[in-house]
């Protein structure tokens, strides 16, 4: 026992001193676990972007050239894990700006320890609880990096006028995972079908179900249009693919997950609706900035570009730390939190999106809606939610 | 009476290894059941000390029925049997095994006042009289001397000796012995008949099991023979060894006739 | 003599002030109360419990909503939730033992509860907020000779609550295993059956321990979610379970002490070194492995043995 | 709605001989060395993605693409054999939690090497049988033919041949077996590698119909061992007909109650049957 109290302060005193010009930015993501799927993109997009900006040199502020070190651990979703870990990057790393998380769950743990450190630090992050946190008091030290789906700017508003413009659906299933994700979706989406005129039947399933065939025979008895399935590409497979074999529905709208599952049945499948931050696959071609992104993707990490998730490197993450440096070059300050903070809040950034915060903190970027009909053939709407 | 055994049946599946077996026990008296392998000796046991439950009969303890009650109710009633291949606690220490075996004496004398060795400030060798009752029997079975060894150490004598020492720390009023001298040297054997004496002068009864005939004749004073789950014979020993049909049982018809 | 171990926690905060390493140690210390008092039905009475996370989940439940709901303290919620388990305990122990339940199906059968119970609590919506969990805003209080009622807050509060309870419940559990509970507790786990023959009640002590075991767990629970300030149905997640089983397996199932090395080791050890997930997740599975496979009794039995060798 | 009961029965079924061949698995090394493997688990996931890379990537026929994936499979339980689960015979417990270290390694490998990005096999076979409203998928039934195929020679092997017999017969009694002749050492090495590599199969199987990602052991050893518990462990035929009984109960109960309790049904039956009739179903008690 005394030995390994020993070892923490080893442990404690080895952690280096904060070196002469280089800025510590931290993350505290799931980048495994059953929760990783935004926290593996983050952390991915993040450690390429920490590269990049190193390989260049660094950054000058104020003529002084600034090197980044990132200190991003695992919290595998679990709350305890990571408040340990970002208390660890408050005090003994004295991190100023922390990326993430995008877990609620892990977000509303920390939350109260944060709060402490108001003015002292910034903390980007996609978690939806954030968005209630946003503009109350001595909560200037968050920011939401990640479009919201409700409200008049929301993409869920967008989606579902198109979805009423160009199908007419009367009523809608929604299949969602039973699980933080699953709920919110419901909250959100739930009225503003309602709002439409839409009639909606909802089903749960559990974290880890493959066959979908009984519910889906279920939510098809319902007779609804549209399947409105789950969020995450990991289910999304075999919901598409069953629903489509065992004819239970063709139509699908979805505002989480990809094109994927789509294209894979596209023979059997009349519509399909997907919000992505980004269609990269045809951005790829048509936009010089994200060939470049996916071209660096390959290299740094060495295997092939995840196109399927690569959208979600808009959750806080690739373009959100060179804006964060430009914000540091214009504000002229490395650690005054608040001037940074300013700064952010007044730009918009061109990057992979054109990102922009609104006045409470909370972030609007540009996404595609993307519409696919049988056989394939795919029309992008861009949509500026500026 | 303090047991009686009426009409006592054990089936397993087809096999009958029990029909029909009455007798009874007297307070003080030491039976002895013996019998070929087989004969339903160590079932009959079980049976008493609910292990096993019969299929038909019934158990009069005290003059009230107890069969198909379970082992610990039975114990704590009074009746304790020791196992024919002795079981232990094997990682304890010879000292903790009896000790544990006091459970019951304990609970009689003290009941919740036991509570109180939850106290902190009262310190874990309390009950002196009981632990002094452990050493006194450690010392009867020949045990004082390896007490702090682990029961796995043991000879298979001392093993069996260690069995009756549990049993006895239980304080029973019958004390049932499955084979208690089979694997036993003589002089071991000589403990046994000491020990089995003193627990009869402490007017415990006792009912040993076993195919050793000549030891059952000296400490019984009356004789059960069974033979395939048949009660054969009962009486004073003498008489019942020299029962045709026990020397057929044993011996086979050619004896018997002769 | 023992009580001189506890000497250098109670020093160690003023050795450092670090946020961090506090809170290592609070972790460590709540999840110390769980493992030990798991140790008491796993180790100390030989049956496989998985029931364990969901005694620590429902009571950290039962303590908060108690406390939302009906405005009462942390002390005052205590109570039902540590009822409520024990209420539980027993008809679930009682069901396993009636029937005689041995080893595996023990396990098998403890196993399904817990995950009916979160099942419930993940499905309860109303009540438990589903998947979205509960934030817990307030805090105990305790009253001390220097400044009566105070709050607890921050580490070094914490530090010396949860540690005072983590001693509470060491005491607890040697005083009955010193005692003839305890003796029993051993009998039952080396042989049933001459336990049965001794006029050991079988049934009673396997509940008593179970039941005592969950006690404890609850309140482990509750100061888990008082302390996090957040509740979630993953705290009766059977990974819950196998963290608490593996401390005990590394620290040694033979020993009281031996479970908080364990929580200790499996708490911080992850942050002392920075790994990627994967290599923690492996390295977790190659120190379980090896624990049961070299050193069966865990670091605390080995030294033992190591000592007594010497 | 008598069409959604029957074609979520027959739906049942086939996702129930999936669990089955899982269970099977379980019984026998259960049987055999005494202890629950709950990393078969893992190497039905090994068997996936091996099964997904060679049809995929290397681009071999699915029937090709099977034998690796199974002879992999055997391959690694042979390997956790020979190092681990060798030195926990007849010890439930540290068994367990061997399993339990190895799951967590397995998975972590499968991230290292996949990521948590789910992998999507193209389809071997697609397109659905249709009676009315019920509709069968035509691969579901390829796979459920080929399980009880398998199923059914794994019994055929173990009641006909002399190593089926012996392993029987270690299973009821292991000493009079060794007195018999039975190489313990080989016979249970033997049993765990066939169960992994009936796992591996049953992976392989998997990917024709569901899309992949690491912790998809986790799910499928529950239910393998609760089919096996259902069906009454040490009994080969009980742990398919649990497997079968868990399947419909999950498919036909959410129709009628909520989907998110689905895993709740099983669980629910497994209790009942254990307090009930606590070796099983079909099991006899030892």
């Amino acid at each position: 026992m005394r030995r390994f109290i020993w070892l923490v302060i080893l442990a404690l005193t080895a952690s280096p001193a904060a070196a002469q010009n280089v800025l510590k930015i931290g993350q505290i993501e799931a980048q495994t676990g059953a929760n990783a799927i935004y926290g593996y993109m983050s952390s991915q997009g993040l450690a390429l972007a920490v590269d990049q900006i190193n390989k260049a040199g660094g950054f000058k502020v104020a003529d002084k050239t600034y090197t980044i070190e990132l200190i991003a651990s695992d919290t595998r979703g679990d709350p305890k894990e990571a408040s340990i870990q970002f208390k660890r990057l408050l005090e003994t790393e004295g991190v100023k700006f922390v990326y993430g998380p995008f877990l609620s769950n892990v977000f509303v743990t920390i939350e109260p320890y944060a709060k402490q450190f108001n003015g002292k630090f910034l903390l980007m992050g996609g978690a939806t609880r954030i968005h209630d946190f946003l503009g109350t008091p001595d909560h200037d030290f968050l920011l939401r990096t990640w479009n919201w789906d409700a409200g008049p700017k929301g993409f869920g508003n967008l989606m579902v006028d198109r979805l009423v413009a160009e199908t007419g659906a009367k009523k809608i299933a929604m299949l969602f995972q039973n699980d933080q994700g699953g709920k919110v979706l419901v909250d959100i989406y739930t009225p503003l079908f309602k709002q439409k005129g839409i009639e909606t039947q909802l089903e749960l399933f559990e974290p880890g179900t493959k066959d979908f065939s009984a519910v889906l025979a279920k939510l098809a008895a319902g007779n609804a249009d549209i399947l409105f399935p789950s969020y995450s590409d990991a289910y999304l497979y075999d919901i598409v693919r069953q629903a489509t074999e065992g004819n239970y529905f063709r139509k699908f709208f979805l505002v989480r997950g990809s094109l994927g599952p789509g294209l894979k049945n596209k023979d059997e499948i009349d519509d399909y609706f997907v919000y992505v931050p980004k269609y990269f696959e045809q951005a790829e071609k048509t936009d010089s900035k994200v060939a470049k992104f996916v071209a660096d993707y390959k290299a740094f990490y060495k295997r092939d570009f995840p196109y399927d998730q690569a959208p979600l490197c808009s959750s806080s993450c690739y373009d959100h730390l060179f804006m964060l440096v430009e914000a540091m070059k214009k504000a002229g300050t490395v650690d005054d939190v608040a001037k940074i903070r300013k700064q952010l809040l007044s730009m918009t950034y061109e990057g992979l999106w054109k990102i922009r915060f609104d006045e409470k903190g909370e972030e609007l970027f540009n996404f595609d809606i993307l519409r696919m009909k049988r056989g394939g053939q795919i029309s992008v709407t861009g949509v500026d939610a500026q | 009476m303090l047991l009686e055994v009426i009409e006592l049946t054990k089936r397993f599946g087809g096999l009958t290894a029990l029909s029909d077996v009455s007798f009874a026990i007297g307070t003080g008296e030491i039976v002895g059941i013996f019998g070929p392998n087989g004969s339903g000796k160590t079932t009959l046991l079980n049976l008493i000390t609910g292990i096993l439950a019969p299929s038909a009969g019934r158990i009069l303890w005290k003059s009230t029925e107890i069969q198909g009650q379970s082992p610990h109710v039975i114990a704590a009633a009074g009746v304790v049997k020791t196992f024919q291949n002795p079981q232990l606690f094997l990682e304890l220490s010879i000292y903790d095994n009896v000790a544990i075996a006091s459970h019951l004496r304990l609970r009689r004398q003290y009941g919740l006042r036991r509570l109180a060795e939850l106290l902190p400030w009262r310190d874990a060798a309390r009950h002196s009289e009981v632990m002094q009752r452990v050493d006194r029997i450690l010392a009867l079975c020949r045990l004082d001397s390896v007490r702090e060894r682990t029961a796995a150490g043991l000879s298979y004598g001392q093993e069996k000796m260690l069995g009756v020492a549990m049993a006895m720390m239980c304080e029973p009023d019958l004390l049932l012995l499955d084979e208690p001298a089979s694997g036993l040297g003589e002089d071991e054997i000589r403990t046994l008949e000491e020990v089995l004496r003193d627990l009869r002068g402490a007017a415990t009864t006792l009912c040993v099991i076993d195919h050793k005939v000549d030891f059952l004749a000296r400490v019984a004073d009356r004789a059960i023979a069974l033979q395939q789950g048949l009660m054969i014979a009962q009486g004073a020993p003498a008489e019942v060894l020299h029962h045709p049909r026990v020397i057929e049982a044993y011996l086979g018809r050619h004896h018997a006739r002769a | 003599m023992k009580l001189l171990l506890w000497v250098p926690f109670f020093i160690f905060p003023a050795l450092v002030q670090s946020n961090f390493i506090l809170t290592i140690f609070i972790f460590s210390f709540i999840l110390a109360i769980a493992a030990v008092s798991f140790n008491l039905i796993f180790g100390f009475t030989g049956q496989l419990s998985m029931f364990h996370a969901a005694a620590f989940g429902i009571a950290a439940y039962t303590t908060s909503l108690t406390v939302s709901i009906f405005q009462v303290s942390f002390w005052v919620a205590l109570l039902p939730a540590i009822c409520f388990t024990i209420v539980l305990s027993l008809v679930i122990g009682s069901i396993c033992f009636k029937f005689k339940l041995r080893a595996f199906y023990f396990a098998v059968v403890t196993l399904a509860f817990s995950e009916l119970a979160r099942l419930v609590i993940l499905n309860w919506n109303n009540v438990t907020n589903g998947t979205l969990g509960l934030m817990v805003l307030d805090k105990p209080s305790v009253w001390l000779p220097v400044g009566g009622m105070v709050k607890i807050d921050g580490a070094v509060g914490w530090y010396f609550f949860s540690l005072a309870a983590l001693i509470f419940t060491v005491a607890l559990c040697s005083l009955v295993l010193r005692s003839w509970i305890g003796r029993c507790f051993a009998a039952i786990r080396l042989n049933e059956d001459l336990a049965q023959t001794l006029g050991i009640d079988i049934f009673r002590y396997k509940l008593l321990s179970f039941t005592l075991a969950n006690a404890l767990a609850a309140i482990a629970g509750s100061l888990y979610a008082f302390y996090t300030g957040y509740i979630e149905p993953n705290y009766l997640s059977i990974n819950q379970s196998l963290d608490i089983i593996s401390m005990v397996l590394l620290g040694g199932r033979s020993s009281i002490i031996g479970p908080i090395a364990g929580a200790f080791v499996l708490t911080g050890l992850p942050h002392m070194i920075d790994l990627s997930g994967e290599t923690r997740a492996m390295l977790y599975g190659l120190v379980l492995i090896l624990t049961i496979l070299i050193m069966p009794q865990g670091v605390i039995g080995t030294l033992a043995t190591w000592r007594r060798a010497a | 709605m008598l069409q959604l009961l029957v074609g979520q029965t027959l739906n049942g079924v086939i996702v129930g001989t999936l669990y089955g061949i899982i269970a099977l698995g379980v019984t026998l090394t259960f049987g055999i060395t005494g202890i629950v493997n709950f990393a078969l688990g893992e190497f039905m996931m090994i068997g996936a993605y091996v099964t997904w890379y060679m049809f995929d990537i290397a681009g071999l026929p699915y029937p090709l693409a099977i034998l690796p994936a199974v002879a992999i499979a055997a391959g690694c339980g042979f390997a956790a054999d020979q190092l681990l689960f060798r030195f926990t015979r007849n010890n439930l417990i540290n068994g367990l939690l061997v399993s339990i270290g190895l799951i967590s390694i397995i998975e972590a490998a499968a991230l290292v090497l996949w990521t948590t990005t789910p992998k999507d096999m193209g389809y071997v076979l697609s397109g659905a049988f249709r009676l009315g409203a019920v509709s069968l998928p035509k691969m579901k039934i390829v796979v459920f033919a080929l399980l009880a195929a398998v199923m059914f020679l794994t019994y055929a092997a173990l009641s006909r041949t002399w190593m089926g017999r012996a392993a029987y017969a270690f299973s009821q009694n292991p000493e009079a077996a060794m007195l018999m002749g039975v190489r313990t050492e080989i016979l249970q090495s033997g049993v765990v590698v066939y169960s992994t590599a009936l796992a591996g199969f049953g992976g392989a199987l998997y990917a024709s119909l569901y899309s992949l990602e690491p912790a998809m052991g986790g799910l499928y050893i529950l239910k393998g061992v609760e089919a096996a518990i259902l069906g009454g462990i040490g009994s080969l035929i009980g742990s398919v007909a649990g497997g079968i009984i868990l399947g419909v109960t999950e498919a036909v109960g959410s129709i009628y109650l909520p989907g998110a309790f689905r895993d709740a049904y099983g669980l629910v039956f497994v209790v009942a049957i254990l307090l009930y009739q606590p070796a099983g179903l079909f099991g006899t008690e030892r």
